[in-house]
């Protein structure tokens, strides 16, 4: 491809680029409408109903559905977009963060209270 | 003559904003945040700046993908807090400053930024999370902002260099604005975090400090590091940090470090936050 | 690797697009308008281009006063004809090259370029009349095309030598795209027109001469224009003529002029087009 | 005032600058309604309710409803945004043009054929 990616080989990272943000255009733009009181409301009454009203993929929709962040940003959901749906369900950043990392929420608490994910650890995988 | 007479960085870290609005700041685990702003609260008060210009990030609020400007100066005369998910934050409405935001951005465009005009713009807690950590609860904003979103959610932002050169860009337009104002720039976001994947809760103490060290003493050094260096180092969410690289440009090459902190965490993030006069 | 091939300037005038759409292109008014674009039918039938990145600007159709970006780039898929208040034209969608247009974004935005990233943008007759004017009338246009909106409604344009900068470095992007892409850039607008006041009407001839003449020739000495020249000279919306220094900026500093027409008036506005090969 | 307007003097003319656009504000985003076909029908049915329902000066709305286009243009209108009102008249850009100009259609019509307005002449006046 055309696109230069530097950024590709940092370890658990997806970085949002132009074609990340092709793939994920509608899911992102989906994740804008719950910024409006009257359709988080629509959403929590019948999730898949307002999905559907979405051209996203079906991959897309099971993984909003499942809550599944890190598949989410696979399919080109970004964390800024994705932050309106665990908005809407009243769960926090470190809640969405959590899950990403397979953690607990109460040992992801922990370890960010313990001075978080040390960056050795993390870069020596490179 | 307008004036740049000082520049503020902080961590603008959505936890906080929540903390405050909930009234939770006594609470253990935020009672060292809120200490690291108890200086900068008594500092601003005495400052009385007629206007800040205020760099930040805009998360997915108010622009969609549907358009994403690199640089947006604020022309309006008012900002409304964004809705992100779970209402507004209740929070005073921002008032601008749309003549001296209109002079800015005609001189910096004519300066070769390319930047975009916005006259209507809901603010998120990029913008409002830094007025509530110096300025508290009050009913209004005590000063006036002018909103600068610099875009670094959609690859590939700005450059370091870029946005330093910008801040200098501004502080020129700032001195050929004839009435008489005191303006501040405050560079917010960061520091080390990371809000995605298997990384998430990344946090480089290292880096942060080594930034906050250069940033005062180095940044035209600084203004160099690469935008790969930022999210290998600093996490994903780390590049915000470039945005600090605006507020800089805008002071002199000497400047005062009136305070400094750095504490972590608050939710997923490091918090850093510096006061500088120019000296 | 993609190559710029040429370039071709036009002016973009509405009511060359409405007598395209009504079949009035036979009336005795509009024949010398048509016939300086003859040769340029043939000539492009013949270079096919695989993708034109197409400089124009949006005349408050996509762009509200919300939002004014100096710079767009349209990185979308398609881009839908707009109803600019009396239906969309009916011409076929523009597609665009979404990986390419992502490409020269990014490359000019690391190229210190601020530009604002449209995913969705419908596109004025500024974009489609030109493309009616070398294309005729067909089904399907038969290249993509990248739309890049510059503004030039809301004072200050950016400056015609930062147009001719940006077009030196979409250059270098598109020489850096790894596909073997035929690339044409398109500067549109102008010449001399202006359509307000008691001063609608204004044509200079003169100005619009040397200006074909050198935009050819001197190109660098003519990027540095200021601002109010154009507007004196040619009128409120003369200014448009910015946007030829992004195609001619994209070029060699040598071309060779395969074809030149200049003819008053169009509607309210001098009609002048160039057709320019890499030397 | 802190904005240089180098451009002030230029006959018969004016810049569309920020001044001008938080003038006009209103009444251009008004004229951007006119757009959507729906928006335009409404109008034609009642100019007066459709324009109230837009906080605009009076002035501005008698300028509307006169299509004094020189003076929307003094009132912070710019011309492409005008051209909404116009287009909704099914007029030209030639026609507003003309009207500006306080010349007949046909005697503007006519002197656009013969090469326009002479630059020089207008230059003089500066
Ligand atoms: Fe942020
Ligand atoms: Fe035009």
């Amino acid at each position: 491809m055309a696109l230069k990616k530097p950024y590709s080989n940092i370890p658990g990272t997806t970085i949002f680029d132009a074609d990340q943000a092709r793939r994920g255009y509608h899911l992102n733009q989906f994740c804008m409408s719950l910024m409006k009181p009257e359709n988080r409301e629509r959403f929590k009454a019948d999730e898949r109903a307002c999905l559907d009203e979405w051209p996203m993929s079906e991959e897309q929709k099971q993984a909003v559905l499942k809550r599944d962040y890190n598949r989410m940003i696979e399919l080109g959901g970004n964390i800024y977009f994705l932050a309106k749906i665990f908005s809407t369900d009243g769960l926090s950043f470190q809640h969405a963060a959590a899950s990403m990392t397979g953690m607990s929420q109460e040992a992801y608490a922990q370890m960010m209270l313990s001075g978080g994910r040390a960056p050795e650890h993390e870069q020596e995988k490179q | 003559m307008a004036r740049i007479t000082a520049g503020v960085s902080t961590s603008h870290v959505p936890a906080i904003g929540a903390a405050i609005d909930l009234g939770k700041t006594a609470a253990p685990y935020w009672v060292p945040v809120f200490a690291g702003y108890e200086y900068s609260k008594k500092w601003i008060a005495q400052q009385k700046p007629d206007v800040i210009v205020l760099v930040y990030n805009d998360h997915a609020s108010a622009f969609s993908l549907d358009l994403v400007p690199t640089f947006a100066i604020g022309c309006a005369e008012e900002f409304r807090p964004a809705d992100e998910g779970w209402g507004p934050r209740p929070v005073p409405i921002v008032k601008g400053h749309a003549k001296l935001a209109a002079h800015i951005a005609q001189s910096v465009i004519q300066d070769d930024f390319d930047l975009t005009i916005a006259n209507r713009m809901d603010v998120d807690h990029g913008l409002t999370v830094p007025l509530s950590l110096l300025f508290g609860q009050p009913k209004q904003w005590p000063c006036l902002v002018i909103p600068l979103a610099v875009n670094v959610v959609l690859y590939p932002p700005p450059s370091g260099r870029r946005c330093y050169e910008l801040g200098r860009a501004i502080r020129r337009a700032v001195e050929s604005y004839d009435d008489d104002l005191d303006v501040q720039v405050w560079g917010t976001g960061g520091m080390s975090h990371q809000l995605q994947g298997p990384r998430a809760g990344l946090i480089n103490r290292q880096f942060d400090n080594a930034f906050l060290d250069r940033i005062v003493n180095d940044p035209e050094g600084l203004s160099r590091k690469p935008h790969l260096d930022y999210v290998r180092e600093a996490g994903s969410e780390g590049i915000e940090l470039v945005m600090w690289l605006i507020m800089r440009g805008a002071l002199n090459a000497k400047v005062t470090q009136k305070h400094r902190f750095y504490h972590v965490p608050a939710s997923n993030t490091a918090v850093g936050h510096l006061v500088l006069e120019n000296a």
